[in-house]
């Protein structure tokens, strides 16, 4: 019998691996695919929770979360792309103006 | 009526959304006028809820629009609060707002910014309703961060001037400190009663300790001490000048500069349970207003000498909230509000006039003089005007600034009535000192420029008038009989009863009133000595100016060659000015070279601040407290180098590296969560 | 249960493999059929009237040596015609066929539908790029960028019916339909769902992705043997699904005239070959948009048109029903 | 039955992540990804929330994914195959990753029993379907939500367009 602790498990699995991506990688891409690896995971809780309880409201959060990972994607694309048009690789830290 | 106060805020927000978008291109000209009738509509309504409030049954009245956040304990709604002091600061905001509309429209016509300008004007009518309407902190916060970006904006409104940009800048930093403090006392307010609403605030006050109370007190009072230009953080008023003079008018004198007075007296509940940061208020406030008074004595542009005079009768304002008497704060607020905003409108009716001298001059008193003959309205407005900031009676001034003093005394504070007292004299002194200078006397105008001087235009000039009647009438309709006047019995519910302050206060005012209606009592000569001495005082300031200024030019030399170390002392303040330059300015300003390039965000803002702070007071501190301020900037100094030397490392720039701290966060919690 | 295993595994087989085969005399009947409208005969040489025809190209592409480009990134070019074919045949497993025989039924059937078949895009971008050929990029690129819009138009071109039928189940969607066919109802939902239907299935008008003539045939240009076999499969596959969507949200599945008491398979099977003959018909008739026009024609008129249609259709059921 | 599928896709999504994660082609990774979601719909499938399954294919695998294969491929792919992959802390990110593993897996061990699930059936076909039960609580109770969530697209719809468009030099 799968039990909610199965989904929350396979949730935080998923959420590390993706946060390990984020982490480790150099190529930009790759780390925003990750990041929607990290958000699928937490759909897995989501609608886990939604099973458990038998409410809807997990499942309706977890089309949110769908929602803003699509703006992430488009958005997050964009900058790539333009990023892309002065630089041959997206390596991320060779971004690195975010200091002083 | 009163149920329609959502439309106050509607009006003004109409009028961005309009000027806003479509300024530039379509209603480029008429900008103006829509911003006025916005304004004007906005200002009957209030009319219509304050007759309903004054002359109806009163009360307080909480108009709820929606639910705004609402997470858990936590909850805060958008919903306005009608009640005799947002009344009164309404009526204030949208009067004197609808008048510096008007007034504007003559002023900037053919400025290219036009339709901005209205677009700020608007947004900041909308962000001061929203302040005052308020009835809970946040939404207060909400409207306090709003008029702190649109004096941002309006002090850089001619940015192309470096000047300019500097002052809004400067304004913006200063203020985000007290900004800091009012978060922090709201933080503080939430932990101690679970509420951000006024009204269930003010039921758990009383439950409070006094140390909460007074660190609240203390917080929010930084808060005011940024916004209404307190010691230390006063600093930015006097550059806020760079505006244009409606903005002076309106935001730097009559509206936003009080925000912090009406939020003291709008907290009143706490700080009745808190009487130590009232002490702190009122000697803040005594030191403000004789420190900045002093200061107006030997400004020679027009425009500082009224903002050094503002920030003086904040001080004023503040020591009425320190010793409790918060009912003669507000009532000082709105008188000053009328004479205040009347002067710096006469001020930019002169510097208007003067359009055709060159820049420097314009707002240079020593290239004035004179003028009376040839801006009669203006003179003689801006004459009412200074009789009634120099108090004397029946004009507005006198009423509320000898109901401050009086109250200072009463309640024990001797110390500030002195300071007081001595600040009031300097103010009648530099007032007239600035009247004779500027319309009496031989005229200093430059040539070119004296064939184009005339009087302002209507849109100009009926405003003034209006003001003119208001600093007449303004005080002794809800003043009189002193300490006994309409006002306080119309403010009553809205503030605090009982406590430390407010139960002295309130003793005080007992005591006065009999002295007032018996003429005697047991101490009642003193108090009717104090206001003889007050009228004394007030006369006696004009009548050194006039012999000063007037009767004996030569005074002024004389006293300086008889005076040389004090003559030295004023005349040198260039001098000493540039001695800081050399001293501190320039080795900070190398040591915060070495440190920007490793931290811009946290030190750039310090490092502006504080070498800001330092310049501009070095240039008028010097006389006063030359080892404080070399203290206290070298101790900022050394402070940021250390913290900048620590987090230099921690900036990496690299997102992963943030991330990672950041796991690390998640890591930690989990671990504080598993071995609990 | 094995029993139940057992029927559907024979129905999987049967809907399968008589797919694979119309497929196979789908290719013959279109060259047919164009021949005739091109006057001339089409494929005569295969058995009767070239009737044969298709076991014999089928054969060839079967014993055809399979060429993999040596710059060709090897996996994803496998994968890739399978990529294809399988959504192709997915689509399958939840359509309609009569009022008893479908493989299985879905609540969100019609929404997987359009689910998987969006999937398809993937194989033709992954052929089309595996390839490392600039021809099979850039109608990879095209094919990417014309399945994605033209799958919004699809899917918001049945919103219309469905508001009507109230569900996503096929089954009741043609219940629904006992009476009226939802094509009178909604006439301009299927204007735009057939349009969004031949671009979908990368057919002449919207063949942009292939483009013989421009393109040297588009994503599949490397593509040789079985692997390019797939890819006509799933095409034909996919034209045949697109088909029975069509036939069963707009002209009532398996439902016909009563007067004529035919089984329902039967009705649909009719209605298909009038779908798949207006499909052909309109691949001999007109010409290729401009991929400008393509992009046009599709945000700035189908788009609207399905917003407008989903509005009506709701403002008149929110009125009337 | 139900135990052995969720074994199954968990077994996909975990294995499918991790090559994912660790693939040098851009490409690849975005198609193991794919595979990825295709797994979790499989879950979702599981779990009763069948609209939700059907969402994740056609937004995640249809809409976002191609929206990244098509990005990639407008760049250049090849010239970040034979760069460094991994970050210089990627030692400490992966053992903290593993430590956080752990950590969540102690956590969840400690959570003890739940109740059973209230759950919906994931009989597919059953007839009351989740489509309503969503519908219905996804417009009215987090209506507000959702319209923000629309704004939310047309915004970033917005940024994206902004981002990536070419400014012409006039």
């Amino acid at each position: 019998m799968v039990s909610l602790t199965h989904y929350l498990a396979l949730g935080a699995i998923v959420f590390v691996i993706g946060a390990a991506g984020v982490l480790m990688r150099r190529n930009a891409i790759i780390i925003l695919m990750s990041i929607e690896l990290m958000l699928n995971s937490v759909n897995i809780t989501l609608v886990g929770f939604s099973r458990q309880w038998g409410d809807m409201t997990g499942q309706v959060f977890a089309i949110f979360i769908i929602t803003v990972a699509a703006a992430e994607a488009a958005v997050g694309l964009a900058i790539l792309v333009s990023l892309n048009r002065d630089r041959t690789a997206l390596n991320v830290d060779e971004v690195n103006l975010l200091k002083w | 009526m009163i149920e329609l106060a959502w439309l106050i805020p509607l009006f003004p927000a109409l009028g961005v959304v309009i000027n806003g978008f479509f300024g530039t291109r379509y209603t480029r000209d008429n900008a103006g006028h829509i911003a006025s009738l916005m304004a004007g509509l906005s200002f009957l309504v209030v009319l219509g809820i304050a007759s309903e409030m004054i002359f109806g049954s009163g009360g307080t009245h909480t108009i709820h629009l929606w639910d705004w956040i609402s997470a858990g304990k936590f909850s805060v709604s958008i919903a306005f609060l009608i009640d005799p002091l947002s009344t009164i600061m309404l009526l204030v905001v949208s009067g004197v707002g609808f008048l510096v509309h008007v007034y504007s429209v003559g002023y900037l016509q053919g400025d290219p910014g036009y339709p901005r300008f209205f677009t700020y004007l608007n947004l900041f009518m909308l962000s001061m309703f929203l302040l005052v309407l308020g009835d809970n902190y946040l939404l207060m916060f909400v409207g306090w961060e709003g008029v702190g970006l649109c004096s941002y904006l309006l002090i850089g409104f001619w940015y192309e001037k470096k000047s300019a940009s500097d002052a809004g800048k400067k304004a913006f930093i200063v203020n985000r400190i007290g900004d800091a403090g009012f978060l922090l006392g709201m933080f503080m307010i939430w932990i101690l009663t679970d509420s951000l609403t006024y009204s269930e605030v003010f039921q758990a006050a009383p439950n409070m300790t006094a140390a909460g109370a007074t660190a609240i007190g203390l917080l929010l009072f930084i808060g005011a001490a940024g916004k209404s230009a307190q010691i230390p953080l006063y600093v930015w008023l006097p550059d806020a000048m760079e505006g244009p003079t409606p903005v002076s008018a309106l935001i730097h004198a009559a509206t936003m500069v009080t925000a912090g007075v009406y939020m003291v007296a709008r907290t009143s509940p706490i700080y009745a349970m808190g009487p130590g940061a009232l002490e702190v208020i009122a000697i803040v406030g005594a030191v403000t207003a004789f420190f900045a008074a002093s200061i107006g004595l030997v400004q020679n542009d027009i425009k500082r000498v009224l903002a050094y005079s503002t920030v003086s009768q904040l001080g004023f304002m503040f020591i009425a909230l320190g010793v409790g008497a918060y009912a003669t704060a507000i009532f000082h607020l709105m008188t000053h509000a009328f004479f205040k905003g009347l002067m710096f409108l006469g001020s930019g009716s002169v510097i208007h006039s003067l359009h055709h001298a060159p820049v420097e001059q314009q707002q240079d008193m020593r290239y004035m003089g004179g003028l009376k003959s040839k801006l009669p309205i203006t003179y003689w407005t801006f004459v009412i005007g200074a009789l009634a900031i120099a108090g004397i009676p029946p004009l507005a001034g006198f009423w509320s600034k000898d109901e401050i003093l009086a109250n200072a005394f009463f309640t024990g504070h001797y110390f500030i009535w002195g300071l007081g007292t001595a600040a009031a004299f300097m103010t009648a002194f530099y007032m007239f000192r600035l009247i004779f200078m500027t319309f009496h006397g031989e005229m200093r105008v430059d040539h070119h420029a004296r064939e184009y001087i005339h009087e302002s235009p209507y849109s100009m000039t009926v405003p003034l008038i209006i003001l003119a009647v208001l600093s007449v009438v303004g005080g002794i309709i809800p003043g009189f009989p002193l300490e006994g006047g309409w006002i306080h019995s119309f403010l009553a519910p809205s503030l605090a009863k009982g406590g430390a302050g407010g139960h002295a206060a309130s003793e005080a005012v007992q005591f006065v009133r009999v002295a007032v209606e018996s003429g005697g009592g047991h101490e009642g000569p003193t108090a009717i000595i104090l206001i003889i001495l007050a009228i004394a005082i007030a006369v006696g300031g004009i009548a050194l100016a006039w012999f000063m200024y007037m009767r004996n030019p030569a005074v002024p030399d004389d006293l300086a060659s008889r005076f040389p170390g004090l003559h030295r002392l004023l005349l040198n303040k260039y001098y000493i000015d540039e001695i800081y330059e050399a001293c501190i300015i320039k080795p900070i300003y190398r040591l915060m070279n070495s440190l920007w390039s490793f931290d811009a965000n946290v030190v750039d803002g310090a490092v502006n601040g504080a070498s800001l702070v330092t310049l501009v007071s070095s240039r008028f501190s010097g006389i006063f407290d030359l080892k404080t301020v070399d203290g206290a900037v070298n101790g900022i100094a050394s402070m940021t180098k250390f913290f900048s030397q620590v987090f230099k490392f921690i900036q990496s720039g690299m997102v992963q590296n943030y991330l990672f701290v950041m796991l690390l966060g998640i890591f930690m919690m989990l671990s504080a969560y598993l071995f609990r | 249960m094995i029993a139940e295993l057992i029927a559907a595994f024979l129905k999987i087989a049967l809907v399968l493999g008589t797919i694979s085969l119309v497929v196979a005399y789908l290719t013959y009947l279109e060259r047919k059929i164009i021949g005739h409208i091109q006057m001339r005969m089409g494929p005569m040489r295969v058995g009767w009237h070239g009737l044969l025809q298709p076991i014999a190209d089928g054969l060839k592409l079967f014993l055809k040596e399979d060429i993999i480009p040596s710059k060709a990134d090897k996996i994803v070019f496998v994968i890739a015609p399978i990529m294809v074919l399988v959504p192709a045949f997915v689509v399958y497993s939840v359509l309609p066929f009569d009022e008893n025989f479908y493989i299985t039924q879905v609540n969100v059937g019609l929404f997987l539908v359009l689910a998987v078949s969006s999937l398809g895009v993937f194989g033709i971008v992954m052929a089309g790029w595996a390839s490392n050929s600039k021809y099979s990029l850039l109608g990879a690129f095209r094919s990417a960028a014309q399945m994605l819009s033209y799958e919004i138009f699809l899917g918001f071109s049945l919103i219309g019916p469905l508001m009507l039928a109230g569900s996503l189940n096929f089954q009741n969607i043609v219940r629904a339909q006992a009476d009226v066919w939802f094509i009178f109802y909604q006439p301009l939902a299927f204007i735009v769902f057939f349009i969004a239907a031949l671009a979908e299935t990368n057919r002449i008008p919207f063949d942009l992705p292939e483009a013989e003539t421009e393109l040297v045939a588009g994503f599949h240009t490397e593509y040789s043997g079985m692997k390019f076999a797939f890819f006509f499969l799933a095409e034909y596959a996919n034209i045949m699904a697109v088909s029975t969507v069509g036939i069963a949200v707009f002209f009532g599945g398996w439902g016909g005239i009563d007067a004529i008491p035919l089984p329902g398979i039967v009705w649909y099977l009719m209605k298909m070959a009038v779908m798949i003959f207006v499909f052909i018909w309109i691949r001999a008739t007109l010409p290729r948009y401009r991929y400008d026009q393509l992009m046009r024609v599709g945000w700035k008129f189908m788009f609207p048109l399905a917003i407008l249609n989903i509005f009506v259709t709701g403002l008149v059921k929110f009125l009337f029903l | 039955m139900e135990l052995l599928f969720f074994y199954m896709f968990s077994a996909g999504i975990i294995g499918a992540s991790l090559l994912m994660v660790t693939r040098a082609n851009v490409i690849h990774a975005a198609l193991l990804l794919v595979l990825t979601f295709f797994f979790m719909s499989g879950i979702f499938i599981l779990a009763g929330a069948e609209f939700l399954a059907v969402v994740q294919v056609l937004l995640y695998a249809g809409g976002i994914m191609v929206l990244y294969l098509f990005s990639i491929m407008l760049m250049n792919v090849e010239v970040s195959v034979r760069l460094r992959q991994y970050h210089r802390q990627s030692f400490f990110a992966v053992a903290a990753s593993l430590i956080l593993i752990f950590e969540v897996w102690t956590v969840l061990g400690r959570g003890g029993s739940y109740p059973a699930f209230k759950g919906f059936s994931w009989q597919l076909g059953a007839t009351p379907g989740n489509v309503e039960a969503l519908g219905s609580v996804l417009y009215t109770k987090y209506l507000f939500p959702f319209e923000v969530a629309s704004i939310l697209l047309l915004a970033a719809m917005i940024g994206a367009i902004v981002l990536a468009k070419r400014t012409i030099d006039r």
